[in-house]
């Protein structure tokens, strides 16, 4: 789960760093009233969970609260690669001497935290990584032991800080670390990090990613998830259990487990079509969660048609059509559907679907045939 | 031979009377697993199904000489599970529990350094040497005893490609389902080193997905170090970038961890990889000279 | 370090552990109002670190403020096993319903924190351990992964709590865990820690010692220490830097080096002697502490004789009899001093201090003759 | 042969600008001993005594080779120098610094059970095979060449027996003193091993002190396994309970951690014990046959 700019600044602060005054507004009066409260030049930033926003035209600094005002009239509502900014963060400024670069972020190879940390901040990363590698210092933490203070010497010497930037760039490392271990981070980052002429060190933009799994111990975090951002087809299956992601094409996608489910996108992409979604129904054949699940599916605008892969196993085919078959019942979907039935039971199961589905139910043995049906019928159908 | 599970295997069930871990512990005794002790804190001195349940893993090893476990805790409780395991000794432990927190796994992983143990998961759905032991939540029916050892990190996937197969006449030594989580007990490199040593193996099938590098750094070690032939399969080439498709490891988050740059990396170590699973069963057919 | 009972409750408490309601008095007035104050039934506990106070008479139980005033005027000035009582904690009742024993300490064996819990508290678990071994529930936590919920439960379940007792001890445990571990201890003993019959687990007894190595980072704790209660020898031997131990003989004994000390006390002791004290005046032969360590051996009433062991190593045997002349003309010593000197320039050095030394100091090759020659000197001697 | 340190040691100072650390150097550099690199935070690019100085481990091994490192910083930070010796790679770390606390020592001996590196002390005086590496604040001058391997909580004991034995004529293969703390990065087995495995090493001289059950567990060890013989010697019979005698480790609390009982439990297991250091000497010349 990521957490937006503010959000993240806030879980910062209580950790011990220092970030510039911010206050966030939902509308361009309390924008308003937010520039006049932060006084001087403040710089007016959309919330959004996407890259790119400053290119986009979503950070705008502005020098009274009257242009604040008109920046955020411009901000909000604002589409920035398909998320609409509902919140802008109006902050104040500072005297920037140096931006750098500094993250955590959990190492899948090596299982274990990865400091990153540059002092050519404020650009993207990874360009700094294949144009001048050297300019980052990495640093893997051992997760039992914690972050020691030789590692922390090490990110200072490494890239050449003295001073109060070595001495600011330490503290805020150690204090990081203790954010990402106690938030459940996946990954804090903060570019801009920043040195400012009078000292202190700074993080001008944050980015954190909370481990949905831990949500449990972090409840409050849970709470800030913001569902108005969240596309509404999502949001649904997020509610109903379902593991569900939304994409651009024609052809809906529905099966028994994520590793299935992905296959058989990438064999309707073989075929041709182009996959409308992911939706992962999970084990068993409960009735009630397949129609929630064909309705969602459903409901997107763009689908055409419906191809559903099960594989029977524990929970055998002819059960599978079963459920099937009284969730379509219960549903009143006209788009053609492709059942693809595999595993134990599948001829039996095949066999009930033949004879009691409606008109618009078509099954299929293998994968690859069931995916060719369904791009077929994705090309003649429509609604 | 088969790796990991067999015939001495004596399986503990940690969160037994559960409802997950209740019913494929029944599953688990239909397959002839002996499944010799069961866990649940506050349960001890009840039984299930005939297995005697124990409110510690240490005493329920210690009373039954169980040797491996089986993980069917809730997430907020699996790590401390998984420990408990570990510190009983027990040498091999399977997670089954989805939804544990990474940073708990980051622990866990850290600490198995100073084990002489073997965590399969968590997020997976276990592990099955046909008619020898099933220690997972794999429907045991769609297996047959054979020469072929799968590893995957998806379950459906892996039972899918079990099928494709059995169906034309190869069967298995064993199947791993290491898991679809970040961090797992347990990467490829390992069981395909397991399979490797494993005489009775011919033949390995490999199933990756996105996320991670996994599979680049075992197509290394295909190259590297092993004899037995390996085909692999990789989902998830329609996978957009920054999103979760269902198993929480299962993200593109960068040039590695595509599919693409995967599968390119399976090809350029010599790894035959198939588009589809039953290009799968049709390559492994190829390989093993089996026509149907 | 030792904490007495009433500091380490303060600890426990801290840690959100359950004690009694106590009050420390240095004064039977004190000790008066304390009862005033507590009302009822309370315990007058002389605080002193050793045990066996009870049977010394130094714990009574009384039912009003003028008996805890009679009870503090006797037990305070006590002597208990070498101990002066200096201050009593006056204590509250409690209705027990049974009492158990924990505690964690360092297992030096296995390098890990060992947890002992038994329901068979209130007496020696030494004894215990002999008499009825299965009764104690011994637990290793592993020192980077800490307590884990599954070792809380092998202590409740392997000793057969349940209900109250198995919530309240398994709280206690992870609480005083975190206070071992927090407060860098060697060893937190609870005994008793009782259920009351309201069903609360309220530790009645404390016994922590802090590791002394860890004091430079628990300040408060340092200052905690009781300069009064210590030997006037040994408090002028910590102030002096000097590993300093006092005995019951009459042989003064100086070295160099801990195991060389402890050798040195072993020969006089073979040689049928009395050793009067262990010091080790460290490296070095700096004039002035070793001035400063004779001083305080011959402060000793009891000592008629001194034995000065030195072995010259990366400081030569000349350096060190220089050092150690200079350290004997500041001093005004008359008692018989033996000093043996070996090692590196011992030749060298026993002509220096044969030249020069004073009439009551002796030069001899080997430990075994110095021994001999001190403890017959202590025989003959006296002052 | 010498163990743990000879003439291929590498040596890297940790805290080389310090008093002791300086001091100690420059003994060492004299007994030639190749100090290939110091490290001191903040003085990296500095040297002393020639000896390049660095900012930290990582970086000093990589740039000189180092392959061990004694350590001289005080007691708050000396078990961060160790994790930092251990993550940099040092297969021998040599801990001098006294007072460092038992809880740091329990995490870094929990985490050397994941690497594999030897780590000497704290509160020792080191590791020295006469003329070829002197790791240690150890008098090289009472040392020689020969075949006995001398293993001591103490320093000053660990002088005073090798100048018996050099006194003797009778030579050291490595001197090593494990430190007098209650925790410790390596006990007297692991060197009685090393020891054992050395086929220059004739005779073992082992010196123990009051504290613990080491001696206990040494001498299990020395009656299964050792071939070569050993000689004990037990400080402490004087010490009364519950004091410290100047060791952190030295303190009699309970019956095991008694020299009577050490003593005790030496002789049943057939190791013959002096009882005194002159002992010591005349014991193991009696062993191989010197005459003087």
């Amino acid at each position: 789960m990521d957490l937006y700019e503010y959000q993240g600044k806030e879980l910062l602060r209580e950790h011990g760093l220092q970030t510039l005054e911010g206050i966030v507004a939902t509308s361009p009066q309390e924008a308003r009233e937010a520039a006049e409260k932060i006084g001087g030049t403040v710089a007016v930033k959309a919330q959004v969970l996407t890259g790119g926003r400053g290119k986009a035209g979503g950070i705008k600094v502005v020098d009274s609260p009257e242009e604040a005002e008109e920046a955020a009239e411009q901000i909000l509502g604002m589409d920035i690669k398909g998320h609409t900014v509902r919140r802008v963060l109006v902050e104040g400024g500072a005297e920037i001497e140096s931006e750098m670069y500094l993250s955590i972020m959990v190492d899948r190879g090596e299982k274990k935290p990865l400091i990153l940390f540059s002092t050519e901040g404020g650009v993207d990363i990874e360009e700094v990584a294949e144009t001048n590698p050297d300019a980052i210092v990495r640093v893997y933490v051992d997760p039992l032991v914690g972050l020691l203070p030789y590692q922390v010497r090490e990110v200072v010497f490494y890239s050449g800080l003295e001073g109060d930037a070595a001495k600011g760039v330490g503290k805020v490392l150690q204090n990081l670390y203790t954010a990402f271990k106690e938030a459940d981070a996946s990954l804090v980052e903060i570019n801009p990090l920043v040195l400012t002429k009078g000292g202190d060190v700074l993080a001008l933009d944050s980015k954190v990613t909370i481990d949905n799994s831990s949500l449990f111990r972090h409840p409050d975090v849970s709470e800030q998830q913001d569902v108005e951002a969240a596309d509404p087809q999502e949001h649904r299956a997020q509610e109903a259990d379902l593991q569900y992601v939304k994409l651009e094409g024609d052809v809906g996608i529905l099966g028994n487990g994520a590793g299935l489910v992905m296959s058989t996108l990438d064999v309707v992409a073989q075929a041709g079509g182009e996959p409308a979604n992911f939706c992962d129904v999970g084990g068993g054949a409960d009735a009630e969660k397949i129609a929630e699940a064909l309705d969602i599916v459903t409901s997107n605008e763009q689908v055409r048609s419906v191809l559903f892969n099960i594989f029977g196993g524990i929970t055998r085919g002819d059960e599978v059509a079963r459920g099937l078959l009284s969730a379509l019942e219960s549903s009143e979907i006209d788009l053609p559907i492709v059942v693809r039935l595999d595993g134990t039971n599948a001829e039996e199961g095949r066999r009930i679907l033949e004879e009691n589905t409606p008109e618009n139910v078509h099954t299929e043995e293998t994968m690859l045939d069931a995916a060719r049906r369904a791009v077929e019928l994705a090309r003649d159908g429509g609604r | 031979m088969a790796i990991l599970v067999d015939e001495n295997t004596r399986l503990l069930v940690q969160g037994i009377t559960g409802r997950e871990g209740a019913f494929h512990t029944g599953r688990m005794l239909q397959s002839g697993t002996h499944v010799v002790a069961g866990v649940t804190p506050g349960k001890g001195g009840q039984d299930y199904e005939g297995v005697p349940i124990f409110n510690t893993v240490e005493e329920a090893a210690r009373e039954t000489g169980a040797n491996a476990s089986v993980i069917f805790v809730p997430p907020p409780f699996a790590a401390d599970a998984i420990f408990e395991s570990l510190d009983s000794g027990l040498g091999t432990v399977c997670c089954i529990t989805e939804g544990v927190p990474v940073h708990d796994m980051m622990r866990v992983s850290d600490y198995l350094n100073m084990k002489n143990a073997t965590l399969i998961g968590p997020n997976c759905p276990g592990v099955l040497s046909p008619e020898k032991s099933n220690v997972s939540i794999m429907p045991d029916d769609i297996f047959t005893p054979g020469n072929v050892g799968v590893v995957s990190r998806s379950g459906t996937l892996t039972y899918q490609v079990v099928n494709e197969l059995t169906q034309r006449s190869i069967g298995q030594t064993t199947a791993v389902g290491i898991g679809g989580d970040p961090i797992i007990g347990t990467d490829f490199i390992e069981i395909l080193k397991l399979f490797e040593a494993d005489p009775d193996t011919g033949c390995v099938v490999m199933i990756g997905e996105i996320g991670g590098n996994a599979e680049q750094q075992a197509a290394e070690y295909v190259q590297a170090e092993m004899q037995t032939p390996v085909v692999a399969y990789i989902a998830g080439f329609t996978a957009p970038e920054g999103k979760t498709m269902g198993h929480a490891g299962a993200i593109v988050s960068g040039g590695e961890s595509t599919a693409e740059a995967k599968s390119q990396a399976l090809e350029k170590a010599g790894i035959r990889t198939a588009t589809n699973p039953t290009e799968v069963g049709e390559i492994v057919a190829e390989i093993l000279g089996v026509s149907f």
